[in-house]
């Protein structure tokens, strides 16, 4: 049974990497994109078969336990329907000749490694490991955003290299705090770097070295969270690189850097006289909250826009975590599962969009609603979800932390608020525009596949209405592990 | 340990500082390659040395890529790029040296206070070589941050990356140093080779960051 | 024995099932029939229900929880006697505008984008009334703001719609935050949501304060309280008519229900001052919504700011019911609460009315501008006297329903002597003054309403092709017009059934009315004041029928056909007619230069130039500038200095990272 | 047997104040006349012309709607109810309490609403003009009248037209300056709702001037007769509703013997006398007003109402 069960985790791991290296092979581009479908239901098949298998007892580089569990899942389903989407959205890239079949080889693969970086950032039990494991997928985006050669792509991609980079280098300078902290205690060698063994040893640790190295990580990894002022590359990277990858970056990548820092919060969390996490991770995220609520008035790229609400709902999520407590952290949880969802499905909706109109300029775009209902509605639902508008799962998550906060800390609930409302009439008005008035712009038929917006959105509807006792229950145990 | 190997690591250590220091106040491009080269030279010691004292062989593989590559083909490499795209050999600083130099100083004391709070019981030698390393990261970020131009800025993220590297280092024992360097050097080989092939030449008329940002996606 | 509220929760359920049902057929010409029929039918299957209800045990409270929503808490509805009056309020609102809109319907050029928003719109209304815990009373109060949101969007392109879905939705989302802090206070630390929880909560002053001011903004901006009514004039009349109706008629009572359930039920025991807020925000409201009204030429706009001025004649009442709870006048609070609820009652009735009749003007002639028609009473008979009635009724005129209450709320004010806080006592005489006067405009307003657009002569031609609309909106209107005059004529009844209400939330009621000979209201003793509609009403008909007998018996029956006398100018042009803004202009020199800084310059022409003089005319809605555009106008100055960070090079952002990692830093090396 | 002749009671009542009202306004006019030195027409000409009036023939404007045939009996009606509530020589009638003195103002509101819209209904611009006019006015006067019925009440606690004069008659009233105010505001407002001058002019049809009479410009014949009557009956009441209020003595109260009602009935007829002279006077004396100078008219009666009522709070708190 155990055995079985470490399959599974290798299966997770193994999987996008044998599709990878198959991908790289095949030529013929339909083919490949079957291949890509197939290995990312796989690896959701393994993912999802850790429910049932008993898991394996957390190793020096592999672990598996109920928080990683969440992430695990939920990245291999937003990369399998990712898949799917991307499918029917590269074909059309090929018929415009925006791409051609090396690029589609070369993106499939790469999408594949991808995978492969996120799940191994999930399930390594070994922070350095997580740290190689991020970074990879990080250059693999680099590489997947630059892919249309064109001067903003190129642009975009040279610019998330080097910020990214300089994340890279303090992140890893954190790791190395890390170890050195805890080298005296646990004693040289692998074991320094265990983060299971960490935890358990963290309240001896050196408490100053710790949060020097927890600055670090999080400037570090919070680079990749995309919280401001270091969101910089994320806007362009979104807008420019293909719309998969922007609904990746949104909906997997974003979470895989947010792990990595929840993963250290507890680390300082165990060890009381160091630095408390929580006052840090609430200023970072209401800055990212009220600047991208901010910033999202005068977006005139579609991508670009949606890009911006996702820097502030990781800025209402960070600040959910850095309050702790069990309402706060459930509700920063739902939260991230909700936005994961419906952030990625807005990108489907956005990539057929943009396609069908021929253009990612807002004001190009109008009446959706009547050029192209399906698109139109789903864009609607999509925002009004993403706006925190019941009956749909972020407002449940909104409620929680609001009034949450509120009743704690009624000045911090204030900006909270005020951010909130902010970006929320700054997308409505954007909706507005593009999904209702008289239509403009192409209207070419769409040949696209609604069923991964569609299969996300319904999604984000029952859990608005209805949460399975057990996944409360598990989000529950899952906050409480958070603290 | 005895005195001495301690003053010989810390002598490395610290002259890495210094060096860093003179990256500083470099105003032509060559000059800034060369005072790297250097850099990367004494981070070979220093990691060498550490390798001799933790008598951990791997580290020495290390002290080898820092030599080979950092030392000797990226440099040559930067000064062909130089040629070919025919880049004016002057660096044009956003801050005057003066300045820059005074910033450097107050960084070298922060990171000293901050590691100094770290408590005694901890390896002495590591403690120092974090202090160093942080200094030499935050001044490699200066210098990234006080350049208008993209190679000086190449140049200040490997000296930050060989503060790193000072850091894995100093660290005894700690595992996947070497993966870790060599999978920076691949980066550096990336940034480098992004600086060169991305056609920058083509598209915009300088290597200048700032003209390759003039577009902005989104035009005003 | 399956309990009420389940049976009720059939309802909205049904509802959502019709709505979706019309997402995928809404395409279709049948469509439009078998939605609004489903509609009425579940409308009137849940008056039913609360009816037998009612009868059966008005004062019985039933629960049930849902394993739905917010996991730990559960999705709890309860039927008590307030939810069950306002029920009764929504469902007859929703079975009468069903019914208009099964002929109302028709005319629809997109019905796809109104069918499936119409029922879910219900549902919300029905659910937000049931609700009996935070999340799903924001939940269903959230969904309800959203589909009248899409309902409003109906006619997207149109640019000025598309504007006021957009201020719409956004007022309605500040609203729903207010309201979230408030329960975030109510539930406190521990985060229990379920409203007995908050009832059995007592909060401190401070928090009870807080409280008020949040309903106040949250509910408060719903109802179209002034200064946060400003969406209301907008939206309202940008939807369909018939969902005009509702959201006038019946939307801004659930958003007072949900005052009402906070302010008198969950919050506790008021303080005496809470009373004077509510009061003086309240008679600010209803003069400056009827005033607002009077300037309007626009028929629809005209009603949805009459709408917001009975919102403050209801507060008023409201105000006066906290006053008196908190000085312990059970008997007063009673009659000040009744009168609100009354009231309530009778605008849902003839504001949806009004809204019928203006939609059928506006299917009939495609014209809103009231400067556009006039003389409709004679291609509209019927249509223009169920209009006159709800006319009458909305004028506080007796013996029809608006005064029943209004006469209740004066009879209420009258117990203000009573009150030991000077605040009060002189407040409250003064908000009486500024009721009277709303009153009086209202009747000046529906003078002019009426006036301008059914009497006089056809100032253009749509006109003269306009013709009287089909059955179904007629006895729409009719049954409304004649639950009106009932409710005028027989308030007994009413405020006997209220009195359940009153009793669960004031622990006292009025003495029953229904006893008393010849049915007439006696709020307290037969020697202060009485008030009879039924002997009213039949002394007027008998005395004018009498008048009429004798006339016609008499005198003489000569008629003769003539032009209108225009002091010698053979008939002057339609145009020559008093036009709505004209009919305004006496009022508006009265109170305009402080309500609207409204300015008249005439431009006199050099003597012998030939040019005409001109009137200028500007007014300033003060509301708006001095709120609105100030905050818009904050947002624009940030968002375009910020904006600037979009536009760095890549140096730039490393400074920030590296600044950032330096304050860090320095923060770091100074904590102690 | 004793309902029964409370009913006739009533019914006299009734038909009191409908055979004096045309004899009030007679009265008003030849005392006006006689002022100016004019012998005046006899004291039954309002009789003869009414009667006149009912005989001629109706010309109705092309345009009008049957609104404008209905209007005059319900104009009639409305009033004549209104009237016949308010106490003349008996308190506490058997449907003195159908309506309280709230719902006979609402009831003459009623009346002037469906006035306006009649004037509105043909579309000349008189009709225009005098209804917005009248409405304006209206927005005045409604709510001062509403504040003297407030002070009232708090006065005699009651809003009840028999009970306030029963309280008013008895000895505990006294002197109070708020009553004062409030008397000195009814007259205001009655001078206003009766279009009499300083307000309104009755006798003229110079357009820009006249009010009321735009209103009723289209009216003829038989329908004319009724507005008429409705006048005559209006300002009936309000001076029976003063004399009742603020000189109560010898009012008849409830079930007084047939004596007590004929001294009753004879106290009436002298109020009436002296509270016609007093008007007729006052408008001899004064001339007629700007229209816009109406608002401050009635605008200062506002005041004092409120003032009283205030006055009176803060007397009752000492």
């Amino acid at each position: 049974m155990t055995a079985f069960s470490f399959d599974a985790v290798a299966a997770i791991l193994l999987i996008p990497a044998a599709a990878a290296a198959i991908l790289a092979a095949l030529p013929n581009y339909k083919m490949t994109a079957i291949v890509n479908v197939i290995a990312s239901l796989l690896t959701l098949l393994a993912a999802l078969s850790l429910f049932v298998t008993e898991r394996p007892a957390p190793g020096q580089y592999l672990i598996v336990d109920d928080l990683n569990i969440v992430f695990i899942v939920l990245n291999t389903f937003v990369g399998f329907t990712t898949s799917v989407f991307s499918a029917s959205y590269i074909a059309h890239e090929l018929e415009t000749g925006r791409l051609t079949a090396p690029n589609l080889r070369f993106y499939h693969a790469m999408y594949q490694i991808m995978m492969f970086g996120m799940n191994l950032a999930f399930v390594s039990n070994n922070i350095g490991l997580m740290w190689v494991a991020v970074e990879l997928a990080t250059l693999t985006t680099v590489l997947m955003v630059g892919i249309y050669r064109t001067h903003e792509a190129l642009e975009a991609a040279w610019k998330y290299f080097i910020l990214g980079s300089v994340g890279i280098a303090l992140a890893l300078f954190g790791t190395i705090l890390v170890y050195m902290a805890a080298q005296p205690v646990v004693g040289e060698g692998t074991n320094a770097m265990v983060w299971s063994v960490l935890i358990e040893k963290a309240a001896h640790f050196d408490p100053a070295l710790l949060s020097v190295a927890f600055i670090f990580l999080l400037l570090g990894y919070g680079t990749k969270v995309g919280l401001a002022p270091l969101h910089a590359w994320l806007p362009d990277a979104h807008a420019e690189g293909p719309t998969p990858i922007s609904a990746v970056l949104s909906g997997l990548l974003l979470n895989v850097a947010l792990y990595a820092v929840l993963r250290f919060k507890l680390l300082l969390t165990a060890s009381p006289e160091a630095i408390g996490p929580g006052p840090l991770m609430v200023t970072m995220g209401l800055t990212s909250l009220i600047f991208a609520a901010f910033m999202l008035y005068r977006r005139r790229d579609i991508k670009r826009l949606f890009a911006y609400s996702s820097i502030e709902h990781m800025g209402i999520i960070v600040f959910a975590f850095g309050m702790g407590g069990p309402l706060a952290n459930f509700a920063g949880l739902l939260h991230m599962v909700m936005h994961s969802l419906t952030k990625s499905a807005i990108f489907f909706a956005v990539g057929h969009i943009a396609q069908v109109k021929g253009t990612q300029k807002i004001s190009e775009i109008r009446g959706l609603t009547e050029s192209h209902p399906g698109l139109g509605w789903a864009l609607v639902i999509g925002v009004v979800a993403i706006a925190g508008l019941p009956p749909l799962g972020i407002f449940m998550s909104e409620f929680l932390v609001v009034s949450s906060t509120f009743a704690r800390h009624p000045w911090l609930a204030i900006p909270l608020v005020f951010g909130l409302l902010i970006a929320f009439g700054a997308l409505l008005l954007r909706l507005t525009g593009l999904a209702f008035g008289e239509p403009r712009g192409g209207t070419a038929p769409v040949e696209a596949s609604y069923v991964p917006m569609y299969s996300h959105l319904a999604l984000v509807f029952a859990a608005g209405v209805y949460l399975p006792a057990p996944l409360v229950a598990w989000f529950q145990h899952v906050a409480g592990i958070l603290g | 340990m005895n005195g001495l190997t301690f003053d010989i690591a810390h002598l490395l250590a610290g002259s890495l500082v210094l060096v860093s220091f003179m990256m500083l106040y470099q105003d032509r491009l060559f000059a800034l390659i060369n005072v790297f080269a250097l850099h990367a030279v004494v981070l070979a010691l220093s990691v060498a040395w550490q390798a001799y004292i933790q008598d951990a062989h791997h580290l020495y593989i290390t002290a080898a890529i820092a030599l080979v590559f950092k030392a000797i083909v990226i440099p040559v490499g930067l000064h062909r790029i130089i040629q070919r795209l025919g880049i004016h050999r002057d660096i044009e600083t956003a801050v005057g040296i003066g300045p820059t130099m005074l910033a450097g100083i107050g960084l070298v004391t922060l990171s000293m206070v901050l590691m100094l709070r770290v408590t005694p019981e901890a390896d002495p030698l590591a403690r120092e070589d974090l202090a160093f390393a942080l200094s030499i990261i935050l001044l490699g970020l200066l210098v990234m941050v006080t350049r208008r131009n993209a190679v000086s800025q190449v140049v200040g993220f490997m000296s930050l990356e060989n503060g790193l590297v000072l850091a894995a280092t100093g660290a005894k024992g700690m595992p996947l140093v070497v993966e870790i360097s060599v999978a920076f050097s691949i980066l550096i080989a990336f940034i480098v080779i992004g600086v060169f092939l991305f056609r920058i030449r083509e598209r915009f008329d300088s290597v200048d960051v700032g003209a390759l940002d003039d577009y902005r996606g989104e035009r005003r | 024995m399956i309990s009420t509220i389940a049976l009720l929760l059939c309802g909205p359920a049904a509802f959502l099932a019709t709505a979706i049902l019309a997402g995928t057929v809404g395409r279709r010409a049948s469509a439009t029939r078998l939605v609004y029929g489903a509609a009425l039918a579940i409308s009137i299957a849940l008056l039913v229900i609360v009816a037998g209800h009612l009868a059966g045990s008005p004062g019985a409270v039933s629960t049930i929880t849902l394993p739905l929503g917010l996991p730990w808490t559960g999705a709890r509805f309860r039927l008590d006697s307030l939810s069950a009056f306002f029920l009764v309020v929504v469902n007859l609102g929703g079975t009468v505008t069903s019914l208009y809109a099964l002929g109302y319907g028709r005319h629809e050029l997109q019905p796809h984008r109104v069918l499936p928003f119409y029922p879910a719109f219900l549902a919300g209304m029905n659910l937000v009334v049931l609700a009996d815990d935070a999340f799903s009373f924001l939940l269903s109060w959230e969904f309800m703001s959203l589909a009248s949101w899409a309902l409003v969007m109906a006619h997207h392109r149109d640019e000025a719609n598309r504007r006021a879905g957009y201020i719409y939705l956004v007022m309605a989302s500040f609203g729903t935050l207010a309201l979230l802090l408030a329960f975030g206070l109510l539930a406190g630390p521990a985060g229990n949501y379920a409203f007995d929880a908050m009832r059995a909560a007592e909060p401190g002053p401070l928090a009870a304060g807080a409280v008020l001011a949040l309903m106040l903004l949250g509910a408060g901006s719903k109802a179209g309280l002034v200064p946060l009514h400003a969406w209301l004039p907008l939206a309202h009349p940008a939807a369909p008519s018939h969902v005009s109706a509702l959201m006038s008629g019946i939307m801004t009572k659930v958003a007072i229900y949900g005052f009402i359930r906070v302010v008198f039920d969950l919050l506790g025991a008021p303080a005496w001052w809470s009373g004077v807020v509510v009061l003086l925000i309240g008679g600010l409201t209803a003069v400056l919504g009827i005033l607002h009204a009077l300037m309007e030429k626009d028929l629809k706009r005209l009603l949805a700011y009459s709408t917001i001025e009975n919102i403050g004649v209801v507060f008023v009442s409201l105000g006066l019911a906290l006053a008196f709870k908190a000085n312990a006048m059970p008997s007063a609070a009673a009659l000040a609460f009744t009168a609100a609820l009354f009231h309530v009652l009778n605008h849902s009735f003839f504001k949806s009315l009004l809204f019928f009749g203006a939609g059928a003007v506006l299917t009939a002639t495609g014209e809103r501008d009231m400067e556009r028609l006039g003389g409709l009473i004679h291609r509209m008979p019927l249509t223009s006297f169920v209009f006159l009635v709800g006319c009458v009724s909305i004028s506080a005129l007796p013996p029809f329903n608006g005064f029943a209450s209004e006469w209740l709320a004066f009879q209420a004010i009258l117990q203000s002597p009573d009150l030991p806080q000077w605040g009060l006592k002189v407040i409250v005489p003064a908000v009486g003054g500024m009721l009277a006067l709303a009153a009086a405009l209202a009747a000046a307003c529906f003078v002019k309403a009426f006036g301008i657009t059914f009497l006089g002569r056809a100032r253009s031609t749509v006109v003269e092709e306009a013709h009287e609309v089909d059955r179904w909106s007629l006895a729409a209107m009719a049954v409304l017009a004649v639950l009106c005059l009932l409710a005028g004529i027989l308030p007994g009844f009413v405020i006997d059934s209220l009195s359940p209400v009153t009793l669960t939330l004031i622990g006292d009621r009025m003495p029953v009315q229904t006893a008393d000979p010849w049915l007439s209201i006696v709020p307290i003793a037969e020697s202060r004041s009485s008030y009879n509609g039924l002997l009213v009403f039949v002394f007027i008909t008998i005395s004018a029928s009498l008048a009429a007998f004798v006339i016609h018996r008499f005198a003489s029956h000569a008629l003769r056909r003539g032009p209108a006398w225009g002091c010698g100018f053979a008939d002057a042009a339609p145009a020559a007619q008093y036009t709505a803004v004209s009919f305004a202009q006496p009022i508006r020199r009265v109170f305009g230069s402080f309500a609207f800084r409204a300015r008249e310059t005439v431009e006199m022409p050099a003597p012998g130039a030939l040019e005409p003089a001109r009137l200028k005319l500007d007014m300033h809605d003060v509301a708006w500038e001095t709120f609105y555009q100030p905050i818009s106008g904050a947002i624009d100055y940030a968002t375009e200095r910020l904006n600037h960070l979009q536009f760095l090079t890549i140096r730039r952002y490393l400074t920030l990272v590296f600044l950032y990692l330096v304050i860090l830093l320095l923060v770091l090396a100074l904590w102690p | 047997m004793a309902v029964i002749f409370e009913l006739a009671v009533q019914g006299a009542q009734m038909l009191l104040v409908l055979l004096l009202a045309p004899l009030l306004i007679g009265f008003v006019r030849k005392v006006k006349a006689r002022l100016v030195r004019r012998q005046g027409p006899s004291l039954i000409q309002p009789y003869r012309d009414l009667i006149r009036l009912m005989r001629k023939e109706v010309v109705l404007a092309d345009n009008a709607s049957w609104l404008f045939r209905v209007t005059p009996y319900l104009i009639f009606a409305a009033t004549w109810v209104a009237a016949a509530l308010v106490p003349t020589f008996a308190a506490g009638l058997q449907f003195s309490w159908t309506a309280d003195l709230i719902v006979i103002v609402a009831l003459l509101g009623s009346a002037r609403f469906f006035q306006a819209l009649a004037g509105m209904d043909v579309g000349t611009s008189f009709g225009g003009i005098g209804a917005s006019r009248e409405v304006m006015i209206a927005s005045l006067a409604e709510p001062a009248m509403l504040l003297i019925v407030f002070s009232l009440a708090l006065v005699a606690g009651a809003t009840q037209l028999s009970t306030v004069a029963a309280f008013m008659s008895s000895s505990e009233v006294g002197l109070r300056v708020s009553l004062g105010m409030s008397l000195i505001a009814l007259v205001m407002v009655a001078i206003a709702e009766n279009a009499r001058i300083p307000v309104d002019n009755p006798a003229t049809h110079l357009e820009l001037t006249m009010v009321h009479e735009a209103m009723i410009l289209e009216y003829s014949g038989r329908h004319l007769a009724m507005i008429e009557l409705a006048t005559f009956l209006k300002l009936l009441l309000y001076v029976s509703l003063i004399s009742c209020v603020f000189l109560p003595w010898g009012l008849a109260s409830v079930g007084a013997g047939p004596e007590a009602l004929a001294f009753g009935a004879a106290a009436y007829l002298g109020k009436l006398a002296v509270l016609a002279v007093l008007l007729a006077v006052f408008e001899t004396a004064v001339a007629k007003m700007r229209v816009f100078r109406v608002p401050d008219f009635l605008g200062a009666a506002l005041m004092l109402a409120l003032l009283g009522t205030l006055l009176l709070f803060v007397s009752r708190s000492l």
